[in-house]
Parts: structure tokens; C-alpha cells; sequence
């Protein structure tokens, strides 16, 4: 995977499509990243940063009840959601706040499907006292209200985004735009393992700590490798994360579970590497499978988890997915809230929607194995903070019913 | 003849050039041409048209809304190569096409550079696409005569646009300031020295755009640039009064 | 403090006042506690569970731009918000089902007022397997509505308790009722370091491991004792378990903080060791310092924090307390609401409303001391599920139109 | 004389006894005043008086509900000290006092206990004050020649039951089940076999209540309990028809 013949370049994809403005700009921050990479202090001084401000490294929960449900694999769930703000985008944020520190910039920007990855922005900026932009689908800061309370109570300006689709890849481009006109004081926090060069490696490299920790944490406990690990794929990051340490380990299948929407055959989805419906193409600074049209326009995605419901996907997954290293799945939203709720009730482990997904696939899959094989699932984060779209795709009466006489005491307020 | 030329004969008879900017399909083709028409009879000198491509990164709000309503209207890619066509035919100021990558990419680079070249496309305006990432898409700009027309930034070190230049043809479209298309900005010393250091590294003639809006701001560009570009103005202006407005308007740019 | 003249007492509080009904269960739960705590492995066990289940050690978070911002001592923070469900009741809880899994109950009751406790319970039973059904005030059921949606989730009944005042000490009596009824099967799961003989002690035990790793932190990052440790006190569980390490350290200055309310003067608040208006009293099972008339009856108590707002304390605390080892102050809501929105900005952490309560006091306090002094501050819990209450408190204007939309969407579907 | 005598004397000239439950301030002193009446006239043989607290952990929903009327009516214990002089200057049978141990501990125990002297009390019935908590309390009793009733439970071995019988005077209260007043249930096998062993652990006399409801449950205490207590049920009663409906109610008991 790190045998680029072309710079920025993950086999046929990746690189960096980017307006001439932001050309030095890429130079600074591949200088910079090449500078901390190769500086072990660097990433000691990470390390150290998420033990101290987050909790790393995260347990790896085994999850007696559902290994016993399943009767198969041991099942092993790698807990990101306890990160400080919830969810591995902390993991990556922080680690871009450092390399922002060093280059010397007082701002910083972000764009959001989920809220997670802002939410650690915000989280971030408050910490390293930079100014603090997001831009957020208007679509999303409906779907993400709570997010948007605390980003601004910790001092962020959040924009909500009316053009295109209204969602991430609309506020990926309104991102762009800030950017571009910032560009000097200003450094763009990319949440996921996409983008121009040196995104996709950045954000892995940063992320890698997940399946460094997941690695010796099953030896400790199961005593060998696991058979499969079993991560949602959005933009990938929380999979690249797990999967990187593992990729070497040519017995440890790993699988990437995309946002079947209401289902492949529906066009509703937001599946790129499983199913048929993506097609190569360049887009947001990059190239890799992207859902698209015959004109190469972009299609609109959907998922009930806002973090998956993306047209692109990591050009490293591209790559690793073309090589075959890879197996990618697709969970429908349905299975998606059947597998979330098993897991509360059996656990007491409330998985985020994007989350649930990679639950879903564990799920099927766990019974082909043996109680000697263990599986790891990457909990990319933390439900609770879903609770609106939780409790709303649950369709749940006393929740609707609280949440009418709240507004009805507001509106009666004014 | 190459667009590079034609340029020239004009600066010949002209102290400045205007190139204009036109989505295609906003609001429709057939105001599209009425537009055309009246630009160049007017006395535009050329003319970028945009195939509109969902994920415009790199523009203003006004282009980017004009786009989203394009793509709204179903503007297909090949209605874009025939109006070009169309246009090409029937007027001889030299026609350009601004787009993302993705369009050219999906459509497969070759197949693109052909059908352009039958429409009598004299260049390519691809703000997304660098130099190092577009090894063959330069390749075949030679092979068909179609001019790359590269962007220089304020941003850009003397050593880049020297890079940039030696890939460049026709002429170096240079953005006036850091941000996205159509918003206005005075030109200050800061654009002069910019454009002073542009004129330095490219023997290419010099495009500017900056949110141009009427005379004074065209004449201040005379003797630092070769050609005013006219971008978001006529856009507002159609959406405003209507295709009407845009001869006059032009009209009195020079 | 564990020199007890009598048993279950420290000093002149504490005791056990219970029915006879559950005589002979106190009995049977004295027996298993005493030999869990003279087992060496029980608590190897716990330790691993919470390292495991959650993400112990909890970090110790200097707290760099607080710190600055004061000008005085260093300001630490234990993160105790980074345990899985999100507070230090994890801690007390998942003691407990250890506890309930060697009697071998099936079924556990508890009570609640902020929502955390019954929270980290609901999660225990599942994990565990065991029934639950949970108290909470009508009144609190509507402050926490979020928490009510996760526990039903997660297979618990709560039942909303209408006596009384409907908050937390209408729920520990009806908890009470269920219990005397149910006792042979059931276990009750106490919340705090309050109630019957051995409960005090046993949470205290269980708590007490926030301290333990606080006491290794701090020496580790500062090179020596704080000079002070601030924590809240509804019924003083957090407190006991950041202070037990170091009540031994003379000269480290302990620190409580109750719920000050709309002030001590306006008789709306919960100060039982801060101000005069507590006397001693017996009920709930134990004897200690209450907010009660003369005579006898309980009074109503207020706190913008639900946790806080009750009108017992810990016997342990009012024996503390009485021999001048800890000293006990009170923040008033708006003061809270303050701290909570400095902390949220400086330093991109969000703290539970209760834990607001000890920065309130830090704050006050850390220009006193001099950089070369460190202060912890124990941040029992995380406030971003707290969000209806505190982006209520903050009288957010867009989050109001967002429950305003929201409602009127719920309400048309009906 | 003695509460043990007193009721021994009664026994003497009824199979079984009668003792009711009142709660003070509820509805109000004056319906407590004629529910007394009333009950006494119809031939109960001891009355509880509750003097309310606020957190009534051993109750059920039904007393619950009353002594929170009771509190939220304002009434005081100093108020309930008054009536007890009252009751027991107009009535000859045992009354005693039911309460929490704060209500005692808050007046101070002492005080307590002479002014229930005073007033003609002749026992004291505390549920959250075993005899390991109770030692100033109990010493205080046998000095103030005031009953300690202690209370047996379902779930107390032989031993615990002589322990507390050993502490006790007046009488045993068996509490019928697990589980707090008010709830009716039926006496099977398990609820002989228990009084058997009440029995067997005390010489004291038994009283039993269990959500006595009418004569069947009543007599079938006979030969298994001395006294039968009749909780809830008559304040459903006056909630329901009123102070009047009480009397017919007793009477209609044995
Ligand atoms: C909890 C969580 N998981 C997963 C994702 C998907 O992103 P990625 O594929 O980069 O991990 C998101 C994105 O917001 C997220 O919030
Ligand atoms: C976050 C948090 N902190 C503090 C408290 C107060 O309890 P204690 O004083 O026992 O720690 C609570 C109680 O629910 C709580 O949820």
C-alpha cells in the first residue's frame, strides 16, 4: 500500500486535484507531514497528547453475550467511542492539531456529515486556541442540532451549507472555498482518509494508532490474530484506522461495510466498493470509486447514518479493494437499527448508526467461525449522541411525545 | 490558427482584450446564444464557456448556483459539445471550455480532446487539474492543437509560474487574488507587483479576473494585463435584467 | 475514618435503619461484601472489568489554557466523564453486579435523580444479564428523557415515581418499597455513598479507585501531592472516591461543593455541609446531616444539576466534615452555568452540570496558589447528556426552534 | 397498666383482637377524631396512631398517599402529641404510636418519650429502628414504661426473631409477607407455618396484618395470631363512603 509509484498515488488512486492556489499551500503541509513522520518525538508527543486528553489506547471490549448469541467467533469490539468527543474522528483532529501548531496557522476549518468529526474540530480549536470555522449540510445541522449547540458553546462559527445536496460533500466543497481564500493563516481539517494528497495517508497515519492498539490488545486476550475485522466505511477512515496495522497479516480478512441505504437495489445507498454502481472518477481533490453519473456528475446518497452518506470513498480502500486485500459489504438501514438494538440490549453498548453498520456484518458472519476464531469490530463511536435520529428512525412514541410538549412549552415561551 | 495568435492579432488593434464567461444551459442554450450573440457584437474578444460539473470547488456562489440550476435543467455534456459546435460555427472570436477534471476524465480523455477539437474548441480551462497530475491530458492538448490554459495564483512562487508556463499555451489566466470567483476587489500595489511577477515568468499573454464590473476597473488593467475577464458580472446581470442588458453592457467596458 | 467505634458508623454517622424485612439480606450482603474486600482477586477482577468494559485508568487532563487563564496553580482534571455511560457511576455500578453476580440475584432495582446512575445500571444488567427495573422521580424522568429512551433500549422498565416531591428521594423510598417485596431475588443497586450500612462503605470502596490512579497521575505529571482537590457532592460518591486515597495526605486539602441553588439565603438550594440550614437526622436507612424542618420532615431541595438536588449526604462526608478534613462550599447555578461555558471554551470539555459545581470552586480558588501548586478538579461526568437541560438553561434560542420544528413534525404525524 | 396486660385481659373475653391504623392530619383531626369513635364504640382493641414523616419507606402507596395529605395539611407532630392526650383521656384502650424513627429522633429521644408519657401512649412501633440501632431508644422505653413493638418478618430465622422477641414488650407485630401495607393477599400454608414460628420464638402476644379486608380474613387468624391488624382499608374506606362507613365495617369484623 505505501508502494506509491506516483506521489500521492495508492495504485491508481489518490493524488491531488487541486486549484493552483492551494499548490504551496500542499507544499507546507507535505513538507510539514513528511517532516513529523519521519520525527519519532512527533508521534510520541501524539501519543502522549491522546493519553492525556482522550484515553488512549481504547479497551477492546469482548462482548461475552453476543459471542454466546451467535455461537460463533469471539466476538471483539474495539471501543473508539470512548474517545473524548465520542467517536476516532478524535483521533485524527488531534493529530492534525499538533501538525497546525507547528506550522504556525490561527485558524482552522472543517466539514461535517455526522458532526463527529466537527465536534473533535471544535474540541480541538477550544484546546489549541485557534480560531474555528465548520461548515455542515444544512441538511446535516438539522439532522446534528445537538452538535452544533456544543460546537458553538466551545466557540466555533458553524455555517450551515444551502448549496447542492445540502450534505457532506456540498460543505466538502464550501470547505474548499474558505480555503482557497484563507489559505495563509488558515488549515483545513480533513475527517477522513479522502482529499487531495497528503490527506489520505495523514489521516491513516493518525488513525493507525487504532489498529496498533487492537493488535497487541487481541494478542493479550485471545492469544493469536483475528480471523476478520469488520469496519464502516464512510469515507474510511475508522477502517483505515484498524485495518492498517493488519494489513501485513495476509490471515486477517479484513471487511468494509458501506451504507446500503434502503438497499442496493433502490439506488439509495451510498455503496461504492460493494455493488456495481460506482465508477472511477475525480472529485473533491482526489480520484477513486465515486457514485456518479455517465456525465461524471455526482449522484445524492442515502443512509440513515449521516457520517456514511457520501458520492466518494478513501483511495487507499480504492486501491486495497482493487488488490483484493479487502472484502467490502453493504448494510441496509434497516438491519442497521435491528443490529444497534441487539447490541444495547445484550451489551449495554450503544454503537453510533454509522457504527452499527460494521455490527451488522459481524453479525452475519460470526457463525461461520469457531468460538477459537475471534472477529473485531471497530466501534467508531458512541450512539448517545444520536439520540435524534435514534429514537427517531426507532419511531419512538414517548420520545415523539416528550418532544412535542417541549416545543409546545417553547413556543408558548414566545 | 493557434489561440495564442489570435489573441495577438487582436492586441494588434486593441490595448486590452475581453473574455467573458457563459454557463451553459443557465439559464438555457437559447439565452446562452442570445448572450453570445450580443458579446460578440460587442467586440468580445473570446469566450469561456463552463459545462457545469456538480462539485465546483474552486467557484463563487453566483457560478456555483447558475451550475446547480444547469445541472437542475439537465444540461448533458453532450448538449455542451453541440451548442459549442453551434457557437464555434457561427462566430469566429476563439471559444473555450472551462470544466472540472471529472468531466473530461468520465467522458475519457482522448474521446473528450476529439469531439472538442471537431467543435472547434480552442482551449481548456481545467482549474483542478495541475500540471503533475495531468501528464496526458497535456500530451493530448498538443496532439489536437487545443490550447492548456494554466492558472498562475497569487500564491504561486516566481519558480512555480515559471513551471506552470512552460506547460501552459494560449495564455496564463491569472486570478487576481487569493478565493473564488465574483467577488469584487480593487487593484491595489499588492496585484500590481503580482501581476508584475506574472508578466516576468510567462512570455504568454495575461488574463485577469477579479469581479469586474464596468470601465474604470477594465482601463486600471491596461498595460499590466492582456485581457480582462468578465466573469460572475453578466451572469448577475441576466439573472437581473435580462440577455437585453448584457450588449450594452459590454459596450461600455471599453 | 475506618476506625468505627460501631459498626456501619464513622463517627456519629452513618448506621443501618432498615425494616426487618431486610434484616436478614443486609446480613447476607455485609458477608459477601466483607469477604470481596478481604479477596485480593475480586478486586483484580474489577480493575479488569473497568479496563476492559471501560476505559480505566481514566486520564488525568492538564488543564493548560484554565490554568493560564487564572494565573495560579496548575489545574488537573480526571476525566471521569470518560467511562463508558459517561460518569464515575460506572465505578459504584459495575462494582456492584460484580457483587450481584457472586449472591446470585437475578433482578436489580435502582434509583435516580440525574439519570447517570440508572444509566450505568440499565448497561451493567444487560452486560450481566440480569432484570432491571429503575425509579426515577416524574420529575426527572422529564429532565432526562434521553437517559429513559437508552435504558428501555437496553431492556430496563423505568418507573416513574409520583410521591413525594418526584425526584430523587421519592424514588430511593419507592425503590425501598420494591426492594422489601422482592428481596430474595433482587438486588438494590445504591447509587451513592449514602443509605443503609455497608453501602457507604462499599461505594466509597468501589469509588475509590478515581483516587488511587489520581494519586499515581498527579506525582507523575507534577512531581508531588496537590495542594487541593475539588469535587461535587450530591450524595458524595465522586467525592469519596477522588478523596479516600488522599485523606491519609494532610496536607492536601479536600474540598466539597454542593448545590447552592438559587443561593443558601433563598432556602432553594442543596447545601447540607455548606451553610447552616442541615441538621443531623435519620432516614433512608441512615443517620446523617438533613435539609429537614424541625420536625423532622424533609425538605424540598433545588439544583439546576439533578444529581445534586437531595437532602441527604454521606455519613462518611458529615463525619469528615465534623472532624474539619474536608471542607464543603456551595456554587449557585448561575455561577455553574458560567464555569461550564469557560471550561467548554478554554479547553474543549464539557462537564456535567453536577461536576460544573467543583469548577466552579477550582476557579475561585486556583489564583490563590502559585504555579508550582496543582489542584484536581474530579470531572465526575460528561454534560452532553445533559444537552435539554443546559441548552435550556443557556435559553439557546436556535436550539429551542429546533424542538419547536421537531415537535410540530411529530405532532402532524399524528 | 401494662400494653402486654392489657390486651391478655382482653383475650380473656375474645378469640381474637382488633387493633386499626390511623394516620394523623388525615383527612383531618376531626375525621380522625369520629373514625376513633367509632372504631372504639364498635369494639377495636388498640389503635396505631401514625404520626407521618415524609419519606415513608415501609408504607404502601395507600398510607403513602394519606401522610403526604397529612404533611401537605400542615400537620405537626407537636399537633399529633396534642390529639394523642386527647384519645387516650376520651378512650380507654391501648393507643400507641406509629412512626419513623426521625419524627423521635428529631424532638430528642428523651423529650419524646416523656411527653408520650404524658399524653397516655402506650407503645411505640418504629420500622426503621432494629433493636442494633435502638439501644438509648429501648432503655428509654423501659424507663418510661412505654412498649418497644418490634417487628417479626417473613424473612427472619428463629434466632433473629428470639433476639428481637428479647427486646421487645407489648406485643409482635408479624408482618404477614414481604412487601410493604396495603396489599392483600391470602394466608396459605407459608403464612401458618411462619406464625408457627413467630409462636414458637416469643411469648409475646402475635398481632398480624396482611390487607385484612373483612371477617373471613379476621377469623382466620383465630388460633394462629392474638390480634389482627386492619391497616389500609379503613382509610380506603373513609377516602370512599366517609367516617361513617367505619363503624358498620368493625362491626362487622368478628
Ligand atoms: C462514528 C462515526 N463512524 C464512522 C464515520 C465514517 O467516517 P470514516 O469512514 O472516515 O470513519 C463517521 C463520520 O462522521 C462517524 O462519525
Ligand atoms: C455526573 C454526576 N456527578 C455527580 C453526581 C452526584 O452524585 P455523587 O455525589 O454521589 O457523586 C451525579 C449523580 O447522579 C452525577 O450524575
Amino acid at each position: 500500500m505505501d508502494t506509491k509509484d506516483k506521489q500521492g498515488f495508492f495504485g491508481n488512486w489518490g493524488g491531488a486535484y487541486i486549484p493552483e492556489v492551494l499548490h504551496q499551500t500542499f507544499q507546507e503541509l507535505n513538507a510539514e507531514f513528511t517532516k513529523c513522520k519521519n520525527d519519532p518525538a512527533f508521534w510520541q508527543e501524539y501519543v502522549e497528547l491522546m493519553s492525556t486528553y482522550s484515553c488512549r489506547p481504547t479497551p477492546l471490549t469482548h462482548a461475552d453475550n453476543l459471542s454466546r448469541h451467535f455461537g460463533g467467533a469471539q466476538i471483539y469490539i474495539k471501543r473508539e467511542d470512548l474517545n473524548h468527543t465520542g467517536a476516532h474522528k478524535a483521533n485524527n483532529v488531534m493529530g492534525q492539531g499538533l501538525l497546525v501548531k507547528r506550522m504556525g496557522k490561527k485558524r482552522v476549518i472543517a466539514e461535517t456529515g455526522a458532526g463527529q468529526h466537527v465536534m473533535a474540530t471544535a474540541t480541538m480549536a477550544a484546546k489549541f486556541g485557534l480560531a474555528c470555522t465548520i461548515y455542515m449540510g444544512e441538511e446535516d445541522v438539522r439532522r446534528q442540532r445537538p452538535n452544533v449547540f456544543w460546537m458553538e458553546k466551545m466557540g466555533a462559527t458553524v455555517v450551515p451549507v444551502t448549496t447542492g445536496s445540502r450534505t457532506l460533500k456540498d460543505a466538502i466543497n464550501e470547505a474548499f472555498r474558505d480555503w482557497v481564500t484563507n489559505v495563509d493563516e488558515t488549515h483545513y481539517v480533513f475527517g477522513t482518509v479522502c482529499g487531495p494528497h497528503p490527506f489520505p495517508e495523514m489521516v491513516a497515519w493518525f488513525q493507525s494508532i487504532i489498529g496498533l492498539e487492537a493488535a497487541e490488545q487481541i494478542i493479550k486476550y485471545h492469544g493469536k490474530m483475528p480471523a476478520r475485522i469488520f469496519a464502516c466505511v464512510g469515507g474510511g477512515s475508522n477502517a483505515m484506522g484498524i485495518f492498517k496495522r493488519f494489513i501485513p497479516e495476509t490471515d486477517v480478512e479484513l471487511v468494509g461495510v458501506e451504507a446500503g441505504g434502503h438497499g442496493i437495489a433502490t439506488g439509495l445507498h451510498a455503496a461504492r466498493l460493494s455493488g456495481t454502481d460506482a465508477s472511477p472518477g475525480v472529485a473533491q481533490g482526489y480520484k477513486t470509486m465515486f457514485l456518479q453519473d455517465e456525465d461524471g456528475q455526482m449522484k445524492e446518497t442515502h443512509s440513515v447514518a449521516a457520517g456514511l452518506d457520501y458520492v466518494g470513498v478513501s483511495p487507499i480502500l480504492s486501491d486495497l479493494w482493487e488488490k483484493g486485500r479487502v472484502r467490502f459489504e453493504a448494510a441496509t438501514d434497516t438491519e442497521v437499527m435491528a443490529a444497534l438494538d441487539l447490541t444495547m440490549k445484550k451489551e449495554g453498548i450503544i454503537p453510533a448508526l454509522e457504527s452499527s453498520h460494521a455490527f451488522v456484518q459481524a453479525f452475519k458472519e460470526a457463525p461461520q467461525l469457531t468460538p477459537d476464531d475471534a472477529i473485531i469490530i471497530n466501534m467508531s463511536g458512541r450512539g448517545d449522541k444520536d439520540i435524534f435520529t435514534i429514537a427517531h428512525a426507532f419511531n419512538d412514541p414517548s420520545w415523539k411525545d416528550f418532544i412535542i410538549k417541549r416545543g409546545l412549552e417553547y413556543s408558548q415561551e414566545k | 490558427m493557434q489561440l495564442e495568435q489570435q489573441l495577438r492579432d487582436r492586441l494588434e488593434k486593441k490595448e486590452i482584450l475581453l473574455m467573458t464567461h457563459i454557463v451553459l444551459g443557465y439559464p438555457s442554450f437559447d439565452v446562452n446564444r442570445e448572450v453570445i450573440r450580443q458579446m460578440v457584437e460587442n467586440g468580445v474578444d473570446c469566450i469561456e464557456m463552463q459545462i457545469p460539473f456538480s462539485e465546483p470547488m474552486a467557484d463563487g456562489p453566483g457560478i456555483v448556483r447558475a451550475k446547480q440550476e444547469a445541472n437542475r435543467n439537465g444540461t448533458k455534456v453532450a448538449d455542451c459539445l453541440a451548442f459549442a459546435a453551434e457557437m464555434t460555427a457561427s462566430h469566429e472570436i476563439p471559444i473555450l471550455f472551462m470544466t472540472y477534471y471529472n468531466i473530461i476524465f468520465k467522458y475519457g480523455e482522448k474521446a473528450f480532446f476529439e469531439k472538442a477539437r471537431e467543435c472547434g474548441i480552442k482551449g481548456f480551462i481545467v482549474p483542478d487539474l495541475p500540471p503533475e497530475e495531468g501528464e496526458s491530458f497535456l500530451q493530448l492538448a498538443a496532439e489536437y492543437e487545443i490550447a492548456p490554459i494554466l492558472i498562475f495564483a497569487p500564491t504561486s512562487t516566481d519558480e512555480r509560474m515559471r513551471v506552470l508556463s512552460s506547460h501552459a499555451k494560449g495564455f496564463i489566466y491569472c486570478v487576481a487574488r487569493r478565493g473564488v470567483t465574483g467577488t469584487k476587489s480593487v487593484i491595489g500595489q499588492d496585484v500590481h507587483d503580482y501581476l508584475g511577477r506574472c508578466r516576468k515568468a510567462t512570455s504568454l499573454p495575461l488574463a485577469v479576473g477579479f469581479g469586474i464590473q464596468d470601465r474604470d476597473d477594465v482601463s486600471a488593467l491596461i498595460g499590466k494585463a492582456d485581457m480582462a475577464v468578465i466573469g460572475s458580472q453578466t451572469i448577475r446581470l441576466v439573472d437581473e435584467k435580462g440577455a437585453g442588458a448584457v450588449g450594452p453592457f459590454i459596450a461600455g467596458l471599453r
